[in-house]
């Protein structure tokens, strides 16, 4: 039981956001000769319940949890701090005795990106939300967009559909909006997955209509730099907020006992200035 | 495993030999459940621990307890693709009826019950008296049971319930865990109901042959109501120990689980068609399929592996177990 | 005690009964005579509540009754035995008896004690012994008819209803059940007794009522009529001979078909046979003699430890009746509805199934104008009683069918047809028809093996006879040796060899 | 529509007549398409616009081709879950060769549809010569060719593909989107296939009665093979359109396509029981489907409640459609 070993599971695996995290732990663990166990809950909290309870079952010492659903997993966080072991979670908050939090500023990053648009729209003319799964950071988005849109009266929010953060979902979801809006001209996605199905919507109908979302994934980024309706991004750190995490529970480790609850990364502004610089 | 066991392919009578049990229909799953058990147990250190094993256990139930009622209507030639949303919708409804309509839980646990069996007898009504497909009916309902959970609880998590109820989910009578007590006995009564009532009788009848059972004399409408009706409320008491596990109503919840309790209902020796299949059977593919996520997990394996190895180990059980019966 | 009047019933737009009458005294045997699509069963099906009639009543006892399904038909004392089997093939035989009405002990509980001590018992009543607690599929297709029976006695029917009961028993089984249903008709049962053999009907029962095309012709007292009397009653015309002449035996004919061993079990015996050009080989023997899983493991279709065919001299392997389809054999299989037809194909559409070399287009496609043309010619050969090339076979009568089936393989052109009771259920009349084209079949030089469980139809149109007995062979009858004496002998005595 | 049409239910020869017509399998499905395009219409302004209607029929392709190998192997008597999976696998491996092996976009295209071909295959020789049922071994397979996806690809979406690609996803040729174009002559080579050729009789046959179709000679394992390596090959298809409108290789597309595939093949007539139905009763299926997701979108219904009016529209047509065949 010499060696430190460090489970993660993930709400999923099968987004870049979430890939490009799992890869930044691999990299601080090799630094740290730590073990590493990572599973993928496919979006389902009871599934996850037992990949903790498994990782349980295996000796972890530090949980990393990024939760499908924040009440939903409360048992995994009661069972794993029951063996004593240190849980932080990623991204989005936990219920129960988490030691710590580290995710980003969501609501601010939806705010942020829904200013941009209506800034870029001159403050005028008819918008849309493409939502996804609900899950608070989701939700936080969404809330922080529409506060920023209520600041301009010129704005109007004429529908909000649900794209599942899936490309080819929000592809038939946005063409419909396109089809169904005829003045339509900015259109706000929670994140990139679902940003990049609307950019190809958006394409493919030959329309002007400008595009901001929250992530700074890679193919967003690069959208973004080549000029397309794609305008802003809202980016968030996820290599960081892993890393801070795992600091975080390694300070504990070693006997720190002022180890702050929550610890917020920012989020930052991606467009067409500064995206070819930018990367996760 | 009683001489009287009826498999839809019934042996002698006589006592309990190895023999038997070889040529009994539970031989090929119980071989596969070893199996891979040693071959988990080899790979892993962890796994053949008391608590380990109680742990596989606790997570097999949900989908064991759903496979209860897949295996009621998979035996009477149908299927229900409509579990797992039903399992979220009734998880949902009983949490939101605590949090936000104050309802003592008892109250809106046996609400939850009611429900499941409710939609479950709705399936059975359209499949028995619409005499429409199995499958397609389930399908429309799963979508729509998914949507009406989702507008109830407008898409957020239910959050707040009681301490209590975590009981469902994760305690423990003596070492062990509540819900494992649960499917047991749930899967005790299944068995009564199939090898030792009447119904169970009209239910393998169903399967076999369901003009010859009509033509007995057999209430073939009647019987397909009631397995779906089974099903329902297995769903429902699935919902409860989610509901336990989670600590909230999750309209999200249980994508999927229709194909694992499938799965298990096969992988337990079932025929799809119908008319030949154990409980037991389904007790013990619910186990395997549980020893594999649990197996492959604790081996440390890739997520996107895991996957990969599932199938694989699931077309080999079934191919193997197509040649022994 | 049972009458029936004026009974009338219409699938749709087309009435199958027009007002027809039956009167079942307690205590006498009383057998429905007609054609095929005459309407027995359908006559019958509504004495038991399963179908409604459109007119008509029913009285027991002089009192007027209703069934709306068969439960109250049973609990008004009918029981029936179903020309198509009820039994459902995974559960035993008691749980098959007492299928939805179970007895029940504490707590409503299955009490198979008590099933299983009446199941013995009924068993015991009709002599036979067919084991209780094996899946009925494992049983032959004898012992399930009986089951069947004592699902049937079970009931403590004082109506019985036996819709064709012999069709699938040999001639000792049928015997055992008459003696059987004599004593029910001493306990005062009234039986009503459906087949198409007419020596039946003269050794058992006391009255007939025949029907026709669904009209009802007349009721009478056995005694009255005769043979000939009968087939005119039930076909309208009287039937010359039966059976077409056989021509002179050629032993230098060549062989179609030579089968050097055929072995269907380890452990059973080992036949052989040969098949010459131009003849029809009559499989005999018993109901599970093995004679439908010689030809099936002749073909790779069945199980086989042992196989060694030659066709035209050279040595052959099937895997499967597609191979011997291309070597010019065709299958004409027992259970047309369910081996022979795709019921809800149309009759061109069964017709051509696996003929469709003979209408391509370009190769790849089907040549509509030609199938139709072809299905026509072949429809009107067999002289297929149908709407049309394009009515579905599943609204036609049983023999039609079957006619079907046959003019699938007489439209194409094969070397070889093995038909496994090609007459199965079909009326009199028909059955001159079917036999009149086998012969002409072999007469161009084809060779038939024709399985058939109907000694007369095996002594009238074989021109050898192998007998079969216990899965295998054992004789082979020619010439005047083809009689009832020396088959049967041979049936029921013939040793077998078993060979490892 | 032609006097010829097999549908496995034979009608009776005679020109094209409304009467006909009103008793074709296609009735129904046309008559719910008629309904259900109306009320959109009625309901939005925006629903009969060309424009909007080549925007359904481009939505449409993807299920649409997905749903002819379908119906290819639900008239069989089979089903083939693993559809939506096998072409979230294709579409990342196209994507993969073309941007991280520099192999020719043409050349990978073609890689692709070998490889769809090639596990349709796979599933037809498990379900003929491995005698399983369909069911299990596709969903065994839709899951182990969803982790191939995610192994392969890293669980990342593979972009940077040259951008003619996209033309096979928004391209037009005249006003008519490219996969429309594309889903059209693959309607029209399974008309002919299921119409016009002996491999078409005998799928119908496959479905109509197995054991007498293998007893008169029809290759049964043969045709159960190559169905599914049609579905295959048409998962491939939609592969190729999916990768045009997504200009990139997704390992994770398509979860629960098999599920709308199968409606729209059961919406359009065909009995899930195989034997019975018609390649164009498909496509009205498929744009029923489409029409529906479409007008509930442009009607700005909650996306929640829209799955419980879908369920119930596919309820109801499948009810009505029920009485009339
Ligand atoms: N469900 C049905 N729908 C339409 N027609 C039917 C149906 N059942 C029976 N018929 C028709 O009713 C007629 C009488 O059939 P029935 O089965 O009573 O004949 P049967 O006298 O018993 O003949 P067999 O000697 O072949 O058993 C036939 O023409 C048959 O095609
Ligand atoms: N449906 C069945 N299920 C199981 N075994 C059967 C069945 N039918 C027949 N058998 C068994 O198979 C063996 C040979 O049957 P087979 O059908 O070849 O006989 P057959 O001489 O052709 O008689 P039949 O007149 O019934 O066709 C027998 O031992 C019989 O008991
Ligand atoms: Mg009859
Ligand atoms: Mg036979």
């Amino acid at each position: 039981q010499d060696k430190l070993k460090i489970g993660m599971t993930f709400q999923e695996l099968n987004n870049p956001y979430f890939v490009s995290m799992q890869e930044a732990l691999n990299e601080a663990a090799a630094d740290l000769g730590a073990d590493v166990v990572v599973t993928d809950a496919g979006h389902d909290v009871a599934k996850q319940i037992s990949d903790v309870e498994d990782m349980l079952q295996q000796g972890i010492d530090i949980l990393l949890l990024n939760p499908t659903d924040s009440a939903g997993i409360e048992a995994a966080v009661h069972a794993a701090k029951a063996q004593d072991v240190i849980v932080v979670a990623v991204d989005a908050n936990a219920n129960g005795p988490v030691d710590t939090f580290v995710g980003s500023k969501n609501r601010d990053a939806g705010y942020m990106s829904c200013k941009y648009l209506a800034e870029a729209l001159g403050g005028e003319g008819e918008v849309a939300i493409l939502d996804g799964i609900p899950v608070v950071p989701i939700l936080q988005r969404v809330e922080g967009c529409k506060a920023a849109l209520e600041e301009f009266e010129g704005i109007s929010l004429v529908t909000t559909q649900n794209g599942r953060q899936d490309r080819s979902v929000a592809l038939g979801v946005v063409e419909n909006m396109i089809q169904s809006h005829p003045n339509l001209a900015g259109i706000f996605s929670v994140n990139d997955g679902g940003a990049m199905g609307a950019l190809a919507a958006i394409q493919g109908s030959g329309r002007d209509i400008k595009l901001t979302s929250v992530d700074g994934a890679p193919e967003a980024v690069k959208a973004i730099a080549d000029g397309t309706p794609f305008i802003e991004t809202t980016a968030q750190f996820p290599r960081d907020q892993v890393r801070v995490g795992l600091a975080m529970a390694l300070a504990q480790k070693w006997g720190a006992r002022v180890v702050p609850g929550e610890v917020p990364i920012d989020v930052m502004v991606v467009d067409s200035e500064n995206a070819a610089d930018f990367s996760w | 495993m009683s001489h009287e066991e009826n498999t839809g392919a019934a042996g002698k009578s006589g006592g309990f030999t190895l023999g038997r049990l070889l040529h009994s229909p539970l031989a090929l799953p119980l071989i596969g459940l070893i199996v891979v058990s040693v071959l988990m147990g080899l790979a892993s250190d962890n796994f053949f621990s008391l608590n380990n094993i109680l742990n596989v256990l606790r997570q097999v139930s949900i989908v064991g307890i759903l496979a209860v009622g897949m295996t009621f209507v998979i035996l009477t030639g149908g299927i229900d693709l409509s579990v797992g949303a039903v399992m979220a919708l009734v998880g949902t409804i009983i949490a939101g009826l605590i949090v936000n309509s104050g309802i003592p839980a008892p109250l809106a646990m046996l609400a939850g019950l009611v429900l499941g069996t409710v939609i479950g007898l709705a399936n059975g009504a359209l499949v028995a008296w619409g005499r429409m497909p199995a499958i397609i009916v389930t399908l429309a309902t799963m979508g729509m049971a998914r949507g009406l959970a989702l507008i109830y609880s407008g898409g957020y998590p239910i959050s707040g319930l009681p301490s209590w109820i975590s009981w469902f989910g994760v305690g423990r009578i003596g070492v062990v865990p509540v819900p494992v007590i649960i499917m047991l006995v749930i899967y005790a009564i299944a068995w009564v109901l199939l090898q030792r009532t009447p119904f169970g009788r009209h239910v393998y009848a169903l399967g076999g042959n369901e003009t010859a059972a009509k033509l007995s004399g057999v209430k073939t409408q009647r019987v397909k109501l009631v397995v779906f009706g089974i099903s329902g409320l297995t769903s429902a008491f699935a919902a409860v120990i989610l509901t336990g596990r989670l600590m909230s109503g999750q309209p999200n919840a249980g994508v999927g689980f229709e194909l694992d309790a499938i799965a298990a209902v096969v992988l337990g020796g079932t025929a799809i068609a119908g008319g030949r299949g154990l409980i037991l059977g389904t007790l013990i593919g619910a186990v395997l399929l549980g020893i594999l996520n649990n197996g492959l997990n604790l081996m440390g394996i890739n997520p996107y592996l895991q996957d990969v190895i599932k199938g694989a180990i699931i077309l080999l059980a079934i191919y193997i177990g197509r040649e022994w019966r | 005690m049972l009458e029936l009047n004026g009974i009338r019933k219409s699938f749709g737009k087309i009435e199958v009964l027009h007002g027809v009458d039956l009167e079942v005294r307690a205590g006498e045997v009383h057998a429905l005579l007609g054609e095929n699509g005459a309407g027995k069963s359908t006559l019958m099906k509504i004495l038991c509540g399963i179908l409604q009639p459109s007119a008509g009543t029913i009285r027991i006892d002089g009192t007027e009754r209703h069934f709306a399904d068969y439960d109250q038909a049973i609990a008004a004392g009918i029981g029936i035995v179903f020309q198509e089997f009820s039994l459902i093939p995974h559960l035993d035989a008691v749980e098959n008896m007492f299928l939805a009405r179970e007895m029940r002990g504490p707590l409503g509980l299955l009490n198979r004690k008590a099933m299983r001590a009446r199941a013995g018992q009924i068993m015991r009543q009709l002599a036979v012994d067919v084991p209780l607690d094996v899946p009925i599929n494992r049983l032959s297709v004898a012992e399930q008819q009986f089951v069947e029976i004592a699902k049937a006695l079970s009931l403590e029917a004082r109506i019985l209803v036996l819709d064709e009961p012999t069709a699938t028993l040999t001639p000792s089984e049928v015997e055992h059940l008459f003696k059987v249903m004599r004593e029910l008709r001493r306990q005062g049962v009234a039986i009503v007794f459906i087949s198409h053999h007419l020596e039946e009907i003269f050794e058992i029962c006391d009255r007939i009522t025949v029907l026709r095309d669904g009209d009802f012709v007349g009721s009478c007292a056995v005694s009255e009529v005769d043979n000939d009397r009968l087939v005119e009653m039930m076909v309208g015309r009287r039937i010359e001979n039966n059976f077409p002449p056989k021509p002179a035996p050629d032993p230098a004919a060549p062989l179609a078909i030579e089968v050097e061993e055929v072995q269907l079990k380890r452990g059973g015996p080992v036949s052989r046979f040969a098949l010459r050009k131009g003849e029809i080989l009559g499989f005999a023997g018993l109901v599970g003699s093995g004679r439908t899983e010689t030809v099936l493991a002749m073909l790779g279709a069945g199980p086989a430890t042992r196989c060694k065919v030659k066709v035209d001299g050279v040595e052959t392997r099937f895997a499967g009746p597609d191979e011997g389809l291309a070597h010019g054999i065709g299958l004409l299989p027992e259970s047309r509805k369910e081996q022979g037809l795709i019921t809800s194909f149309s009759i061109l559409q069964n017709v051509s199934l696996n003929n469709y070399g003979k209408y391509r287009k370009g190769h790849w496609f089907i040549d509509l104008k030609k199938e139709l043309d072809c299905t026509r010619t072949a429809m009107g050969q067999v002289r297929v009683k149908a709407q049309g090339p394009h009515a579905r076979v599943d609204t036609l009568s049983g023999g039609n069918q079957q006619k079907v089936v046959i003019a699938r393989w007489l439209n194409h052109d094969m070397q070889v047809l093995i038909f496994d009771e090609p007459t199965r259920g079909i009326d009199v009349g028909a059955k001159a028809e079917i036999y009149a084209l086998m012969r002409a079949f072999t007469e161009k030089g084809g060779a038939i093996i024709m399985i058939s469980s109907e000694l007369p139809e095996v002594i009238g149109m074989s021109d050898r006879v192998c007998v079969f007995r216990s899965g295998g062979i054992v004789a082979t009858v020619e010439g005047d040796a083809i009689n009832s004496e020396t088959i049967m002998t041979h049936a029921t005595t013939g040793r077998v060899e078993h060979v490892a």
